[in-house]
């Protein structure tokens, strides 16, 4: 909760809860620490990737204390529900708090162990051609990639977002991490089996 | 030739139908569509936007202002097939659907250019028909933007992503059954009064068909030729033959694998592993 | 929120917030209908698939009734936050509320899937047409099938291949899913706008 690593303040904030992004001349309205903790609320349940305090207060505009004082305000909303504001070495996350792991695993007991084909896809796009962006990976595979499912590859802690690709959009640069290796039983990346001639297979199967 | 020089020939050559829906010829210049001339090189990609044949004749249809249902074919037929023409060599795979449809186009001009039989049959009306297909296009084609404007989820609303709870605190969880599992299981078994005689043998693929395919091709493809009995797992057992074999014929069959044969095989001879009567079964990469 | 299908109450709860399962005798607790909306909530996060109100009573062993007023303590407790309950075609599901998309939007414009005409056309003709074949696509779009689309349209879900058509070679037949309805918010097919008609498609002089 602490770990606000940007010392400087250059904010203004421009959100209102229910309309997006709208001018608020009230700066110092009682509800606008709580309307600042909605919105963070919202980026972090849309994010694939766990959120620095630096990149929330980029893109919500917030100063160093506006951020923590929100934060605050939505642990303690959060504490009503299920979910639990999670700071990991790469950011905060929302997670389901740890008591209910019984619950979860009794229901779907199999939730943990399964890797689905469209997941372990993706991983292997990414381990054998990283770093590579989210298109790179749509383009090898042909299809759309599931925000859940690199949200999942996230979680797992296999991969991190590392650096930009230099062109338009400056899409984020994926790679595998070493908590990937340890659980696919490799000591480095060429340990990887060889990768087969996929473009050959594709091209002759159907 | 451009798109202009087209346009005009339509004019001319509009013999056959009646042009009161065509306000193209009443002020031809005028009604030319500005993003009708489009440059030869750029011809392709310009018609990469369309979503085929079908699209882009709509296009033409309504860019020229016509009632489909009274469609007048010969000047929609030459321009579209003016357009086709510009298509070059290296848009095949863009042409194919394009080239059929001129030849549909072109089939039915010559039917109507030809003198009408006096006895009609009852064979279908190509124009017609080429009509019908139209409209049941443009019927589709607006379905789909109807479709479009839906709500959509993760584009309109997102669905909420979570994390689960921390790995380890879910793993220990793992082995705790409910106790009320073992009084249940009670109560099933009296309450299903023939439960003796409802044994049920579930057969489990042991060595799954597209596990084996996989794994073959890999080993054929980073080696390029392989022994049938190399390629064998032997700890799935007999059933693993059968089903390498399977595996092998499945390969075959895409092409992806093919027999050595033995005589031409001349790299068996530094490769004395294995016996020799295994070994005749020799298989190569082909992809 | 008040589709519960099943009438029929055989149900005893056993569960609390903290631990899970767990024997609670004071079967009238005020805190009871509460613990199970916590409950819900964990599971909804949890499933990969939205959740049926019958799949929710019968993991959590409840009635009818308990189902209901849970269901009703969770919107009001979602509604401090940013999340909202929907029903789908296939269940319940928790999604970011709708004032919030823009935020996402602006925010993460990666997580907007884009459709091509090309693929708005093909799942079209499947949806108002179906059962269909890939020729039948064919002759209704012009167009030689590309099998990127119907790769990505299988991918997302939201066709699969059911029975075969008696003609020639016997093809497949393909059918939207539930996943569909899901996608584009409709709880069955009776609800797609309705097809435009050929006479208004076919004086195309507008």
């Amino acid at each position: 909760m602490t770990n606000l690593d940007n010392p400087k303040d250059h904010s203004t904030n421009n959100n209102s809860k229910n309309n997006y992004p709208k001018g608020n001349p009230e700066d110092h309205h009682p509800d606008k620490h709580q309307s600042i903790s909605l919105d963070i609320e919202v980026l972090l349940h849309a994010s694939e990737a766990p959120l620095t305090a630096s990149s929330i207060r980029q893109y919500l505009s917030l100063s160093t204390k506006e951020l923590q004082l929100a934060l605050e305000i939505l642990q303690q909303r959060l504490d009503d529900g299920v979910l639990s504001l999670t700071e990991t070495a790469s950011g905060y996350r929302l997670q389901v708090a740890d008591q209910y792991s019984a619950l979860i695993q009794q229901v779907f007991p199999q939730r943990q162990q399964r890797l689905s084909q469209a997941l372990l896809e993706t991983l292997s796009v990414i381990a054998y051609k990283q770093p590579v962006t989210r298109s790179d990976i749509e383009y090898v595979r042909g299809v759309t990639l599931s925000s859940g499912i690199l949200r999942q590859l996230f979680d797992k802690g296999w991969i991190i977002e590392e650096g930009y690709k230099d062109t338009l959009g400056r899409p984020a640069l994926l790679h595998t991490t070493a908590q990937f290796l340890d659980a696919f039983g490799l000591t480095d990346l060429e340990q990887l089996p060889p990768m087969p001639d996929l473009a050959a297979v594709g091209s002759v199967s159907n | 030739m451009n798109a202009g020089s087209i346009a005009i020939n339509i004019d001319t050559n509009d013999s056959t139908q009646s042009n009161s829906n065509l306000r193209i010829y009443q002020t031809p210049v005028q009604h030319l569509p500005a993003d009708l001339y489009v440059p030869p090189q750029a011809f392709a990609i310009w018609l990469e936007q369309f979503a085929g044949p079908l699209d882009f004749l709509l296009y033409l249809v309504k860019k020229n202002n016509v009632d489909l249902t009274q469609m007048p074919i010969l000047p929609i037929t030459e321009q579209y097939l003016a357009y086709i023409s510009e298509l070059d060599t290296d848009h095949f795979e863009l042409a194919g659907d394009y080239l059929l449809m001129a030849s549909t186009l072109i089939a039915i001009k010559s039917e109507l250019l030809l003198p009408k039989r006096q006895n009609p049959t009852d064979e279908r009306d190509p124009k017609a028909e080429l009509i019908e297909r139209l409209e049941a296009y443009a019927q589709i084609k607006e379905a789909s933007l109807r479709l479009d404007t839906l709500v959509r989820l993760e584009r309109d609303v997102f669905l909420a992503l979570v994390s689960m709870p921390n790995q380890d605190i879910m793993q220990a969880e793992l082995p705790s059954y409910s106790p009320n599992l073992l009084i249940e299981s009670l109560f099933k078994m009296q309450l299903q009064a023939n439960y003796q005689l409802q044994t049920h043998t579930v057969k489990v693929d042991a060595v799954p068909l597209a596990d084996r395919i996989a794994s073959i091709s890999r080993q054929l493809s980073i080696n390029g030729v392989h022994s049938f009995y190399q390629l064998l797992d032997r700890s799935q057992g007999r059933i693993g033959v059968v089903v390498s074999f399977v595996a092998v014929l499945e390969l075959m069959k895409r092409q992806l694998v093919g027999v050595l044969k033995a005589d031409s095989a001349i790299n068996n001879e530094k490769n004395s592993e294995g016996d020799h009567q295994t070994n005749k079964l020799t298989l190569q990469w082909l992809a």
